[in-house]
């Protein structure tokens, strides 16, 4: 049931708006609404009852495991939430004068602070919303830094085919020509025909290292210096610092400009599909170029925001104000609770239960994409051989995972693998959960073999059965509509 | 190990089967020398892990620095009274902790409180569809825009009428993200009596060339309601998009988009903030876009649909995914991947709690009140209206001294009088625009009314 | 699966410790614990992933109606949640000086003048922690008022039949013997027999008006004057003022003393079980028995506690400090949202849902107990033709409400009345939800009568099949125990 | 009409099906001349509903009205930090808005937790079985003598000896509590010196009359240690029930009861509000009471009991009903009904979270803070500790002014100094009781030193 079906014309949450309507005449009748929006008419215990149940038809980490590859579903601290809550942090309004806003702007700072330790970087820009946003910083700082030189046949991006989507259609929005690089054998990029592509046009690359096929690419410095070498810079995907932090620094490995998600690696809560934040850091060079605003600490120790009228090369503003402040501020705290010490734990963890997963699916038979490498804080497992010798697609398979009470791994991502499952378990999962997770893929592919029929209908324990997702596509229902305009 | 179930058992049994001898081992296909011990850099009291009640200390000691004061500031986020319940259930582990929802069977929760949202804005913005959100209203604007260049089948030139009565702020953000791939973005001056746009300055803006859209604040970022309807027919009769830049608060009272002229407007879009969403220092909050129908393939971001199951029970998806990123690639109608999920929660919630009454005695207590600080304001010498047409729940006043200063002297009583409005326009120097939300009473407005007295 | 299941040795949430150990010497080895106690040693995830589940196994306000008679489950304002943790709130220590007090002080003094208007009671004190406290506080009242007067005779409380059992439970704490008076056919007390008991050893009667079998006793006035005349007080059990806010008050009807829930009729949560609060209230007379603490206005308009130093006569104190001031604040914030006027509705509507799902059961064939009786904000079904009929029990009838996603309604309560329901909608539910209930019960009855098993077997649907009471006392499994104890 | 959903129509179909002609009638039954127009003697401002939004106000100012002073006040309640999950999942509304678990089925979720809670009590005060909770630490202690006396069979007077060290509020309460069923309190005096119980107190103070049973504190309100295998030994010689008043953090380093002695202690009680309770003016808190297998059935309160469904699955339902209220009316173990079931949910995730270890180290730091505070204020002239014997966590001491006006003086810069003793005990005068717990920094413990030395 919808919001909507248990609207009732008249019914209302009185407690929640104001005793009266003040007169607006002075508001032009010709400028007026002529009838009242559909929104339901509910009352608040419908409200909270509707929502709550609701909400029980998800899985969420605080319900379910969710190996879910290249998203890093972790334990969201729920000291994160409350402090980054507490009144003083909400009730500051973006535009309140630096003098009243010293608590916030301390924290961003140090987290500024923290993100340039962690990654390497030369400075740090908070501001990008999301992952995606922080790609669109990257390359136009890449952009703003060849047509600064004067370079501006620099019109192409490298992209390799493993790239998450995000990745090229960033580049073009930055308005470049993107080439894609096809991905060894082994999982690296494949070197020589990244040399071929490299020329006068190239801008720069996208890389994810890890890359999104779970490996470490071991040939990164020859790669950061043929780059380099043709007037290219490289640009980081870092989406996932989970299996690197404090092992391995992006600045290290040579690259000019990285964006993270906070919302991965920093724990910071998925919502159901944001909010994220996507920090940018960049090497001395791109500096000038980064989006504002940025907090700067003045010489009396009292923090200053620098925007249009301080960073003039800046490529702008990305939101209206500051970005998702309160996602920064969870991140934060995160980083506070962890300390160095324990960031550089989140990467060993991570790392050791991707690669304990790796090593017991393989033993019971499951086949891997790159059976000769180590994981990163994530894997591939193909099922080609399960498709064609049982007739069903990861697809069924995954749905099948969710009646056993997990959350399927991402499937069929990277495109370049059949089949595929990317597996990432995270480092706050226990051991017992991976062998749960184990013991329920090979019942599943007892099942694919004996009762193939139960995945291709599966899920069979959850609040639907499998929805029929081309349906949705034909027939076009976005938006419930009052009787009158059906 | 904060956060890490791991115990030393664990891990040695979990080394054993991989077949390693230590974790640094898992590490060996990091070429050495790029490997660091650990992280550097960090000053001392950040090496260390803090327990969660030093860190709670720390936070609630920086959340306290600056006060309590009494702000009076609009200009693009509002202070609003939320509802208890919003953010209660908002953050229940089951929406605050999932992910997108790919595997729509496991998050039929997150998915319906999308279809819901879309269903909402499609009610107060009058038109078709509407996505599930973007990052804030400053981007939403950049991806209309976009979606406009793209959509606008008869113009192709990628020109953009953009009124200087747009928030600066959000001016600056599209012209960031738009500007490198070709589009144009044409000012058009305010009417410095009416601080509206007119016709007259529409056309000499465009100078007789085609352009793909017209951007239409409502009310603008002085407050000032535009003529909507003139404004809409004069985009459609040059071929041009009409896409509305809209309060959804405004909205309750305010004729909706899809209303405005002969067609309605083609696009509308905005933020979502004033819909449950605390101030927090500008975010996170919630950019929406809702369109007509014909123009749904060009929307970006993600759309959830009604569907059925195996058993032919309703249910929800996302669809229409050939337009994202994750399968178009360089092709998708914008990067866009991460949005603002939770906040589209929230204000589902918010807007179900308040109704379309509830949201109208909002819309309609904020105006009286910014309507009496107005009045109260310009009993004192030398502050006066700046410009002359009606308002809706924001107002910009011409202050006697320079606003920075009174700004500041203010700020020292714990109040925040407002957006200094000659930073973006110098023209308008000095120039303040103020606001009084359904949250400000009588008191507040008095001891605003009496501190800017003892400064002038 | 129990949190001790998830229990690993070393495991731990380290977030929530301080980081070190110091040193405790100098507490003497000999009084020092030998061993650890047996807690479950989680992680911080294992513990937020267990209790998130398990409350998904209740039913709740917030997720279910809820008709359970004489509990009154109406919708928590979660403003009353919010507002009341404010950080201002919880941080104030019982022992704070009164100057670092007002804020709270001025709620509860505030709060205690709302009652008594609401009562008509001359004044109260918020010191009892449940209805059962203030009921024991009203009948130590009573015997305090009669020792006063050197009245040592008076040992008698008569308490109706159909009396809450701990009308008589605290009738016995307080030293007094207990009577129990017969409630006639109509659901009246019986009178003559009431007179019949009154005598010189009659300290006093408890009475609840509305009475526990659902009808205002239309004899108070009589039954007070006969009450008084024979030297007795009366006591008003107020756990039920949902029906008479604003309608009717008891300090009119002539009681003497009176307890409130403040968890029913004020709408604090019940929290699984509790907390409550059960201030109680007093005519004059009765004044220097309060338990204390109370708060009073001083003339400098500040907040002053009053305890044993200025209430000499007092009962005393019922717990170590102000009683759940957290719960009173939760009152406060809901008297202050609902207004006198929203109190009188509040009556208004649980009266009104009441006598409309009376009317439409009744119309629908089932059984009332008193028939020509309006309902007050409850009334009772009595399920003995169908228990004969088809040989199934209430209790059955109640478990298969469940499976249809409704709270059963009280059963077996009050014990006067065979196979019996007692069923509160309260003033937050929809004529829909109601109309829904009655289709269930329609429904249910059906399958009564063609296939009795399913109601006595039931429930089916829940997360656990029918539970062994009887097992559960017989072989006494009270508390995990490790291995090595069991 | 806040919280009430009905329509006007609604209302008229309803009074129709009903075949009443208004609301009014539906109380036709109550004599007219009780009946009330409406609520009367309340202020004005009381009449009409209020808003969420102005409510939020008149709290918000309210909870801010007493500033932010540092506490070093225990003495029965305990600042401690509370992991924020505690709190965001025990006011889930699943748990938040049930009721007290009487259909076992539907209310699995509150039922496991009990269990849960009572596992974990035992296992911190060593003894076999935990009731569901009682109001507070006060109560429960009532509770408890009244229980020991109906448990004692070999002792029927209803004598029972009550140190002078227990927390006076508490001895209030057993008073107010047990006092007219025949029991007598005898109270057995501190020694002067050591602040505790000693064995020579109680044979005077028994005089060689049988009793029913010995209240044992530890620590007892000044923080001693008590001499708790010897006080259990003498009660059991003297065929009395031994009850354990503990504080549960204490327990993660202290001899539990059942450890007690030769046989252990029969019953142990206490507050439960450290662990995970605010302070919160002082309630709600937790009752906790425990004993051996021997009394379970004259055990108050709430118990749940593991048991098997249909078809043999592990299930919790409440169980040994037979002793309470609602079905032994007057024959009850006790009248309790409401407990404190939210309080419950909290400890029991509280205590998940710590683990005894965690504890431990909670315990270990509480009491080194205290020690430096109290070496810290004991290098002031006049300062010095009441007591010889060893404390734990709380720290008596002996002042050179009155401690009303040092507690005050203390109050105006924003520190709660402690708690006066010589209230309860004029022979202590001038007395104070101080406290620091894990959460009071060095700094805080700094400020205090330096604040009492300018008093001095
Ligand atoms: C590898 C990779 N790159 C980029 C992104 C895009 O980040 P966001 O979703 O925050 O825009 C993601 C996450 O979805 C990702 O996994
Ligand atoms: C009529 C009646 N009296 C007394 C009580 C006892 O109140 P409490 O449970 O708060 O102790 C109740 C509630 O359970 C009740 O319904």
């Amino acid at each position: 049931m919808l919001i909507h079906d248990h609207s009732h014309p008249g019914r209302r949450a009185a407690a929640q708006a104001p005793l009266t309507t003040p007169d607006c005449a002075d508001l032009p009748t010709a400028l007026r609404r002529q009838r009242r929006p559909a929104l339901p008419e509910v009352s608040e215990l419908d409200t909270v009852r509707h929502y709550t149940r609701l909400s029980q038809q998800n899985f969420s980490i605080d319900t379910h495991f969710y190996p879910l590859g290249s998203c890093t579903m972790k334990y969201n601290p729920r000291a994160c939430n409350s402090l980054a809550s507490l009144p003083g942090f909400l009730a500051r309004h973006p535009a309140a004068p630096e003098t009243h806003s010293q608590g916030v702007m301390a924290c961003l700072f140090d987290l500024q602070e923290i993100l340039k330790a962690v990654t390497g970087m030369h400075a740090v820009s908070l501001a990008p919303a999301a992952g995606a946003q922080g790609e669109l910083a990257g390359v136009l700082m890449i952009r703003a830094y060849h047509d600064a030189r004067g370079d501006h046949a620099r019109r192409e991006i490298l992209v390799p085919d493993a790239a998450h989507g995000t990745n090229p259609a960033s580049a073009i929005m930055a308005g470049f020509e993107v080439r894609e690089i096809p991905t060894g054998a082994d999982g690296d990029v494949d070197v020589e025909a990244l040399s071929r592509a490299l020329g006068p046009q190239t801008a720069g690359i996208m890389l994810t290292n890890p890359s999104t096929v779970g490996v470490f690419d071991r040939n990164i410095q020859i790669i950061a210096e043929r780059v380099h070498a043709a007037g290219g810079l490289l640009y980081y995907d870092g989406a996932n610092l989970n299996a690197i932090l404090g092992q391995v620094r992006p600045g290290d490995m040579g690259f000019d400009v990285i964006h993270m998600n906070l919302h991965k690696t920093f724990s910071t809560p998925h919502g159901g599909g944001g909010p994220g934040a996507g920090p940018v850091g960049v090497a001395k060079h791109l500096e000038p170029y980064l989006p504002i605003p940025l907090v700067a600490r003045a010489s009396d120790d009292t923090f200053v925001w620098q925007d249009e009228h301080s960073h003039h090369d800046s490529i702008g503003r990305l939101t209206a104000f500051g970005g998702n402040i309160g996602i920064l501020l969870r991140a934060y705290i995160y980083a506070r609770l962890l300390g160095g010490a324990g960031m550089k734990r989140v990467a060993d963890y991570a790392t050791l239960n991707a690669n304990y997963l790796l090593k017991r699916l393989s033993e019971a038979g499951f086949q891997l994409a790159y059976p000769q490498r180590r994981a990163s804080h994530e894997f591939i497992l193909t099922l080609k051989r399960e498709a064609k010798n049982y007739g069903i697609s990861t697809m069924d398979f995954a749905k099948r995972l969710l009646d056993y009470g997990f959350h399927a791994p991402t499937t069929y991502f990277p495109l370049l693998v059949p089949e595929c499952l990317l597996i990432e378990p995270t480092e706050t999962e226990s051991k017992e959960a991976l062998d749960a997770f184990v013991e329920a893929m090979i019942a599943i592919r007892a099942e694919a073999e004996q009762e193939p029929e139960t995945l291709r209908t599966a899920p069979h324990q959850l609040p639907v059965k499998r929805l029929d997702d081309v349906r949705a596509a034909r027939h076009l229902d976005l938006a419930w509509k009052p009787a009158a305009e059906r | 190990m904060p956060f890490i179930p791991h115990t030393s058992e664990d891990t040695a049994a979990m080394l054993a089967a991989i077949g390693a001898a230590s974790i640094e081992d898992l590490f060996d296909e990091i070429p050495a020398e790029l490997r660091a011990g650990e992280i550097a850099g960090l000053p001392d009291s950040m090496l260390s892990p803090a327990p969660e009640m030093d860190v709670t200390r720390l936070m609630q000691a920086r959340a306290r620095a600056d006060g309590e004061p009494v702000c009076f500031i609009g200009a693009g986020a509002y202070e609003h009274h939320i509802p208890a319940a919003v953010w209660q259930l908002t953050t229940r582990g089951e929406f605050y902790s999932a992910y997108t929802p790919y595997q729509a069977e496991a998050s039929q929760g997150t998915l319906q409180v999308l279809y819901e949202f879309q269903s909402m804005m499609t009610a107060l913005t009058g038109l078709d569809v509407s996505n599930a959100s973007l990052y804030d209203g400053a981007s939403a604007l950049a991806e209309a825009v976009l979606m406009a260049v793209r959509a606008n089948r008869k113009v192709k030139d990628k020109r953009v009428l953009m009124p200087a009565s747009v928030h600066p702020f959000y001016r600056q953000t599209v012209r960031s993200i738009v500007r490198h791939q070709g589009v144009e973005l044409i000012e058009v001056p305010y009417d410095r009596t009416g601080g509206h746009t007119t016709i007259e300055a529409l056309e000499q803006a465009a100078a007789g060339q085609a352009c793909a859209a017209l951007v239409i604040p409502q009310p603008n970022l002085f407050g000032v309601l535009e003529e909507v309807d003139a404004l809409t027919d004069w985009a459609h009769a040059h071929n041009a998009l009409a896409i509305g830049l809209v309060n959804p608060i405004a909205l309750a009272l305010l004729s909706p988009p899809g209303d405005w002229g002969d067609k309605g407007a083609d696009i509308a879009c905005g933020e979502g903030q004033p819909l449950g969403m605390p101030l927090a220092s500008g975010g996170p909050y919630l950019g929406f876009l809702c369109c007509t129908q014909a123009l749904v393939r060009q929307l970006p971001g993600r759309i959830a649909g009604k569907t059925q199951d195996l058993d032919g029970r309703p249910g929800y998806t996302l669809t229409l995914q050939a337009r994202e990123q994750h399968i178009r690639r360089s092709k998708a109608t914008s990067n866009i991947c991460t949005n603002q999920g939770l906040l589209v929660t929230a204000a589902t919630i918010h807007l179900a709690l308040l109704g379309a009454e509830g949201l109208e005695r909002v819309a309609a207590n904020c105006h009286a009140n910014t309507r009496t600080l107005s009045a109260r304001l310009t009993e004192l010498p030398g502050v006066e209206p700046l410009f002359e047409r009606p308002v809706f729940h924001e107002q910009a006043l011409r202050l006697p001294r320079p606003t920075p200063e009174v700004l500041a002297a203010l700020a020292e009583t714990d109040i925040l009088g407002g957006f200094d409005l000659g930073r973006a326009y110098p023209e308008l120097d000095p120039g303040l625009l103020v606001c009084a939300t359904e949250v400000r009473t009588a008191a507040d407005i008095d001891r605003y009314h009496d501190a800017l007295q003892r400064l002038l």
